[in-house]
């Protein structure tokens, strides 16, 4: 079933194009995703980042063909190793979860069904994708609970989930999104639930996977600090839409959108922004996304702001070296504005 | 495990032992018993008399130590009214009663899981509103006015059904009705309720993620998390089943010990009051015990502490 | 309100010595309780006005330490005493007066029925101070501190959004005017821009009224950020404590040393630090022999295994590890963790 | 907060600066009329039970007739859709002579008056238990545990009848009873809501600031749990009223001739056959009002209930 998938033009594992998703809620219709477009290749990892409520969840879960029942879906594009999701049957598509697709969620503590073993979980997504059978399942779920780290693996499959810490059941759920090879792997903030120090573990136990398996992987986080060490490319999202995307270098280190720019000033970094120093900060909060929006989402809180900001729609230019931003601002008037900007916390 | 049965059992035999207190009480609650038993138009000193005879003119505490003892050993003393042993005259009709109780917890969880998990699953449609709309009206029937109004259309009208006896499986059609009304609500709203927090939950988006049919995730993972509170219940409603036959059995001469205690109230027969509702109770604390222990089975969180 | 003016009976504002909380864990009658060690044997000081940060993962005890600070729990053994008097000694609502909480969970600090206005002059209707319009004035005067608008004054928290909720608790707690603040992983709640904005508060606050915080994190980052002191604690034990510089650019406790590698800077020069650490957390009614860190530490030895390290004084703090008490008997003990520190 | 150059500039464009929040959320009692004003179920049963509190208070002046005035002349007189039926006697009058409608509108009074008292009485004994189990937890809550399983344990209608039986079906003692036996489902509740409400770091927040036990318990859990409170009361409503019947029914409740509508269908009963409206219109009496408060019940949850579900 794998490896026989037609070889599509483009070698991207994931492809989406003008992806939108409103919700029905009761005060309107949420624009939650707008107009997002992205893609991975096999062994690269894409960090989507933003805050809460940016549509980044969403997003994951739109490509998962997840989404919940009041949500609808629209894309110009969405394609899996050349496979167009959008014309597949629910039945089609729920044969590719697990199998070609796989996602980690954020709680480790609560994604593993309580009343089943870890054995009985991971061997079940081989067997219903027809890998093989049951004593094909456990060898595989063995040998990828030691890949994930798990020592005494073939005992741990006897377990129940809350006999495990919180740092383990991450790994098992790491193992088990793998059971069936997957060319896509979705993380869904898998380290956010769990203490620094396993974080740069299971961060770490990620890369190597990857490395090993050669899978693409999107990893949604709010973490920038995350991001700018395990990203290849980057699309930060704010409002629903990519506000700017690039590789890791290009949105760390010349960010262009005044969000992405603020953001970063909010984070202070040992070493550099002054102990006790006042942080930069993005004034105001997020707008609600309930119907239609003009303009630029951000104008209300950015210090650029203008007229051109307040109508029309704003696209997202891409130079040739794939950095693109949603900023009516050319490049030459951001470069200003940052060195003009008062940038009392970052000591040179 | 073995520490979990233990706690469990020790608060079960507390439980049980208040419980007879209180149903032992009732019995003294009558005022002076040696006068009723002594007649109607006894002398004080045939009171007395009878009183000694009883042994009550003991304190309480030796009474109701005597009476367990004798309980214990399957003498529950005797029937004021018609002078049988009470042990006798339940054991005779405790099959009724639990036969009727049986069929309707039966009729009650086959109507209302898959109603449950159904309007679980289609939430907000007209399907979960009809469900719900059954279970308001259910809830809302008085149940002695229900079984007057099955006898009346199906019994009468109709005639499509007996209203009265045990003799066949059809004279319990009725009866079981009546007594569903009152259970299958709790039922139906508990499994749909427990079934929409489950489908919410993480581990089933991980189920689907992983790509398992719906059936599956609903059946594998979703019902089996589900239908723990729908354990609980259905032995507390078979307890109550048993507490409540008395309605159903008086209105269809059904003849069970909801019928005997109702006509041991009305009669004044504390020894046969008090045997049933300790009788009752602790059946019912008995079957919360199975229960707890069924979902400690269905539950390893529960399992291993 | 009485002002507190400087009284140096003590030269810390907050001092713990020897405190420890024991809690039983049992499930009843029929089975033998275990002691969890919560917090063991912690000994700190804070001057006034500056930020003590607690740091550590879930589990190592600060939440309890704060519970102590704020008398919420009575410690086991060990004094907190405040301005050097014992905190034990002192009415419980003398307390309150001068240590107020600030939480993490903005959603579940503010309760939902009440608005804005009933729950910041919660403290003053408590202690009944002032009359019902000076309350009222208070009340103002706190909500313009924290940049709470006045017109929200009737509005309920569920109005709110999560910065803004965090302002509401902000001035709840500073409302009878205290000397501490007990900030339990304020800000990891809310978002990064968000975060900032809170974070920036508290340092004007802390300038403006002179506060002293007690600052719970996780996030390193943040915790260099805004302390001037750090403890370290790891299952109940303050392995490292000392001044912010000190602790933050030489750190000597190898747990330390890994927190600080763990933290994820915003800067995609750098890869992901390889934490050469075992990777569970011990369970805590069971801890490991002698140094409790001994599992996860790539310099254990022999003696890391069975002896209890001591509290070490250096340079205005203290450090609990062997490799700093002895470093001879350590270099000479054999190293346990090797297999374990290159397989991770 | 320090106003800063960059939120003074953008100002100018569109009004905002770092102060400057917008509440556009409406506050939870605008919510709650909002959802009020759109769900059928608490508006048709609020409906009901309004005009069967409105019959309650004012039977005298709306009932036709004395429900005690016998007329043997007038006996068994089918209701209005009947053969025989006159619009002296709506419904009909029963095999004394009496007007079935008065009957029914002043067994409302009972009904109601039984309903109410009962439901606050054993609401009044079970969340304060619920409360207190739910707060201290431990030992005390052990208690309060095993309170509720020794009520529960009991079967409630058979203590009920043989209580009755003995002091007599009068309606102060229905209520005592009544609150006696069925106080353990808000204490089941109360106690699960207080422990989770408990938890939550505003009850911290109180206890840091110095507030007694009393005044956490009272001002910041009860307000926190009171529609749930307000819900189980109209379910133990709606079975007081329907134990009531029961009672009355089987002639263990109160006593004849007071117009109870278990006792109109018990008085019913001989002539069922024939004379069917003698039960069926107490019995839909019963059913209707009982429906109703449930309707009004689940209203009342769904409005109150934090965003999400629904």
């Amino acid at each position: 079933m794998e490896g026989n998938t037609p070889k599509n033009t483009s070698d991207h594992v994931l492809d989406v194009r003008n992806l939108n998703v409103r919700i029905k809620v009761p005060a309107g219709t949420l624009h939650a995703v707008t107009d997002v477009d992205f893609h991975v290749d096999r062994g690269e990892t894409l960090c989507i980042v933003g805050e809460s409520g940016c549509g980044k969840s969403i997003t994951s879960l739109a490509v998962m063909g997840l989404l919940p029942r009041s949500a609808t879906m629209t894309a110009d594009k969405l394609t899996l190793e050349g496979r167009d999701l959008l014309s597949v049957t629910d039945r089609q598509f729920a044969d590719l979860r697990g199998d070609r697709i796989g996602m980690i969620f954020q709680d480790p503590m609560t994604s593993l069904n309580p009343v089943y073993t870890i054995g009985n979980q991971m061997e079940e997504v081989y067997i219903r994708h027809g890998k093989g059978g049951r004593k094909e399942a456990r060898e595989r779920a063995i040998y990828l609970l030691e890949k994930v780290g798990i020592t005494a693996a073939a005992s741990r499959l006897g377990q129940y989930p809350h006999q495990l810490s919180g740092g383990l059941r991450q790994r098992v759920m790491i193992a088990m999104t793998l059971m069936c090879d997957p060319a896509l792997v979705i993380a869904d903030e898998p380290t956010t639930a769990l203490d620094v120090t396993i974080q740069a573990q299971i961060l770490n136990l990620l890369k190597e996977l990857q490395d090993e398996f050669h899978m693409g992987l999107i990893f949604i986080t709010h973490d920038l600090g995350v991001v700018a060490r395990i990203a290849d490319r980057v699309a930060v999202m704010y409002a629903g839409l990519v506000v700017e995307t690039g590789n890791a270098e290009q949105v760390f280190s010349a960010p262009m959108h005044p969000y992405t720019q603020g953001l970063l000033e909010c984070i202070p970094i040992p070493g550099k922004t002054v102990r006790g120093s006042q942080l930069g900060s993005i004034p105001g909060i997020v707008p609600a996304l309930i119907g239609e929006q003009e303009g630029c989402l951000f104008r209300n809180r950015c210090s650029y702001a203008r007229e051109a900001c307040t109508d029309g729609e704003i696209d997202l230019e891409t130079g040739g070296d794939q950095h693109g931003y949603r900023c009516v601002l050319t490049p030459e008037e951001t470069v200003n504005h940052i060195k003009k900007a008062p940038n009392a916390a970052v000591a040179e | 495990m073995g520490y979990f049965l233990l706690r469990r059992l020790a608060i079960s035999l507390l439980v049980a032992i208040t419980v007879s207190v209180i149903g032992f009480s009732l019995l003294r609650l009558s005022g002076n018993l040696a006068e009723s038993l002594a007649g109607e138009d006894a002398s004080p000193a045939q009171i007395a008399e009878t009183a000694k005879a009883y042994g009550l003119d003991r304190p309480f505490h030796i009474q109701y130590f005597d009476w367990v003892t004798k309980a214990l050993q399957g003498d529950l003393g005797q029937s004021l009214f018609t002078k049988e042993p009470v042990i006798e005259l339940i054991t005779d009709r405790i099959g009724t009663t639990i036969q009727v109780a049986c069929y309707s917890l039966l009729l009650s969880l086959i109507i209302a899981l898959p109603l449950g998990v159904l309007a679980a699953m289609k939430q907000n449609t007209w399907i979960d509103r009809s469900a719900l709309s059954i279970a308001v009206f259910g809830q809302a029937i008085p149940n002695f006015w229900f079984a007057l109004i099955l006898i009346w259309v199906f019994g009468v009208l109709l005639r499509w059904t007996p209203i009265s006896g045990t003799d066949t499986w059809r004279h319990f059609i009725l009866p079981t009705i009546t007594l569903s009304t009152f259970a299958m609500p709790q039922f139906m709203r508990l499994t749909r309720t427990g079934m929409l927090d489950v489908l919410e939950s993480d581990y089933i988006r991980t189920a689907r993620a992983k790509g398992l049919s719906p059936a599956v995730v609903l059946w594998k993972h979703g019902l089996r998390n589900a239908i723990l509170p729908v354990v609980s219940l259905a032995a507390v409603a078979f307890g109550f089943l048993l507490g409540g036959s008395f309605i159903v059995e008086s209105i269809f001469a059904l003849n069970g010990i909801g019928y005997l205690a109702l006509e041991s109230i009305q009669r004044q027969d504390f020894p046969v009051v008090q045997s049933i509702v300790v009788f009752i109770s602790v059946v019912y604390i008995g079957l919360t015990l199975l229960s707890d222990l069924i979902n400690a089975q269905l539950d390893p969180r529960i399992r291993l502490h | 309100m009485t002002e507190q003016t400087q009284t140096p009976t003590s030269q810390y504002v907050l001092e713990c010595r020897d405190v420890s909380r024991t809690f039983m864990i049992g499930r009843g009658p029929f089975t033998e309780k275990r002691p969890l060690r919560a917090v063991q044997d912690i000994s700190l000081q804070v001057r006034r006005g500056e930020v003590l940060a607690v740091v550590g993962e879930s589990g190592c005890g600060k939440t309890t330490l704060a519970k102590m600070l704020l008398g919420l729990l009575e410690p086991t053994a060990g004094d907190i005493l405040y301005e050097g008097v014992p905190i034990s000694s002192v009415d419980r609502r003398d307390v309150a007066r001068r240590i107020q909480p600030v939480f993490q969970d903005p959603y579940s600090s503010l309760n939902p029925r009440k608005t804005l206005a009933q729950i910041i002059s919660l403290p003053l209707d408590v202690h009944k101070i002032g009359t019902p319009a000076e309350r009222k004035a208070r009340v103002e005067e706190i909500m313009e501190l924290v940049g709470l608008p006045r017109r929200l004054l009737y509005s309920y928290p569920s109005q709110l959004s999560g910065g803004q909720r965090q302002r509401v608790a902000i001035a709840r707690a500073l409302a009878m005017k205290p000397e501490i603040l007990v900030c339990d992983e304020p800000t990891s709640a809310l978002d990064v821009s968000v975060q900032a904005q809170i974070l920036n508060l508290l340092q004007e606050l802390r300038d403006e009224l002179n506060l002293t915080y007690v600052f719970i994190s996780h996030n390193l980052a943040v915790v260099e950020h805004m302390s001037t002191r750090v403890a370290v604690m790891y299952l109940g034990r303050l392995i490292e404590f000392g001044m912010a510089d000190q602790v933050f650019d030489h750190p000597r406790h190898p747990y330390t040393q890994a927190l600080l590698d763990s933290v994820l800077t915003p800067e995609p020069q750098y890869s992901l630090p390889n934490i050469a650490m075992g990777r569970g957390f011990p369970n805590p009614l069971n801890p490991p022999s002698g140094c409790a860190f001994h599992p996860r530490c790539p310099h254990a030895t022999e003696l890391c295994q069975w002896a209890q390290p001591q509290p070490l004084a250096a340079d205005g703090g203290t450090v609990e590890c062997h490799l700093h008490s002895d470093p001879d008997a350590m270099a000479k003990s054999p190293r346990i963790n090797e297999q374990k520190a290159s397989a991770a | 907060m320090a106003p800063n150059d960059t939120a003074k500039a953008t100002a100018t464009w569109n009004g905002a600066s770092a102060d400057d929040f917008e509440v556009d959320a409406p506050s939870p009692g605008a919510v709650m009329r909002r959802r009020a004003r759109r769900h059928l179920g608490l508006i048709i049963g609020g409906t009901v039970v309004l005009i069967a509190v409105i019959c309650a208070l004012f039977a005298p002046l709306i009932a036709p007739f004395d429900p005690y005035d016998q007329e043997l002349t007038r006996k068994l007189i089918n209701p209005i859709w009947g053969k025989g039926g006159t619009w002296t006697h709506p419904f009909g009058t029963d095999a004394l002579g009496r007007d079935l409608l008065s009957r029914v509108i002043y067994g409302t009074q009972i009904s109601l008056t039984i309903g109410v008292l009962a439901a606050t009485l054993a609401g009044v004994i079970g969340s304060t238990l619920g409360m207190i189990g739910g707060y201290f937890g431990g030992r005390v809550d052990a208690v309060i545990m095993y309170l509720i399983n020794c009520k529960l344990a009991l079967p409630p209608l058979l203590v009920a009848l043989s209580v009755v039986s003995v002091f007599g079906g009068s309606i102060p003692v229905l209520i005592l009873v009544m609150a006696a036996l069925f106080w353990d489902r808000y204490a089941v509740v109360t106690r699960a809501a207080t422990q989770q409400i408990r938890s939550n770091d505003f009850v911290t927040a109180a206890e840091a600031v110095g507030c007694s036990k009393t005044r956490i318990i009272l001002r910041e859990v009860l307000p926190n749990i009171l529609n749930q409170i307000i819900v189980i009361a109209s379910l133990e409503m709606a079975l007081a009223i329907l134990v009531e019947a029961v009672l009355s029914f089987f002639g263990l409740g109160v006593q004849p001739p007071t117009p109870s509508w278990g006792l109109l269908v018990n008085e019913g009963r001989q002539y069922m056959f024939f004379k069917p409206y003698l039960i069926t219109i107490p019995g839909l009496a019963i059913f209707f009002l009982v429906l109703s408060i449930n309707m009004m019940g689940d209203g009342i949850r769904d409005i109150t209930a934090p965003e999400g579900r629904n």
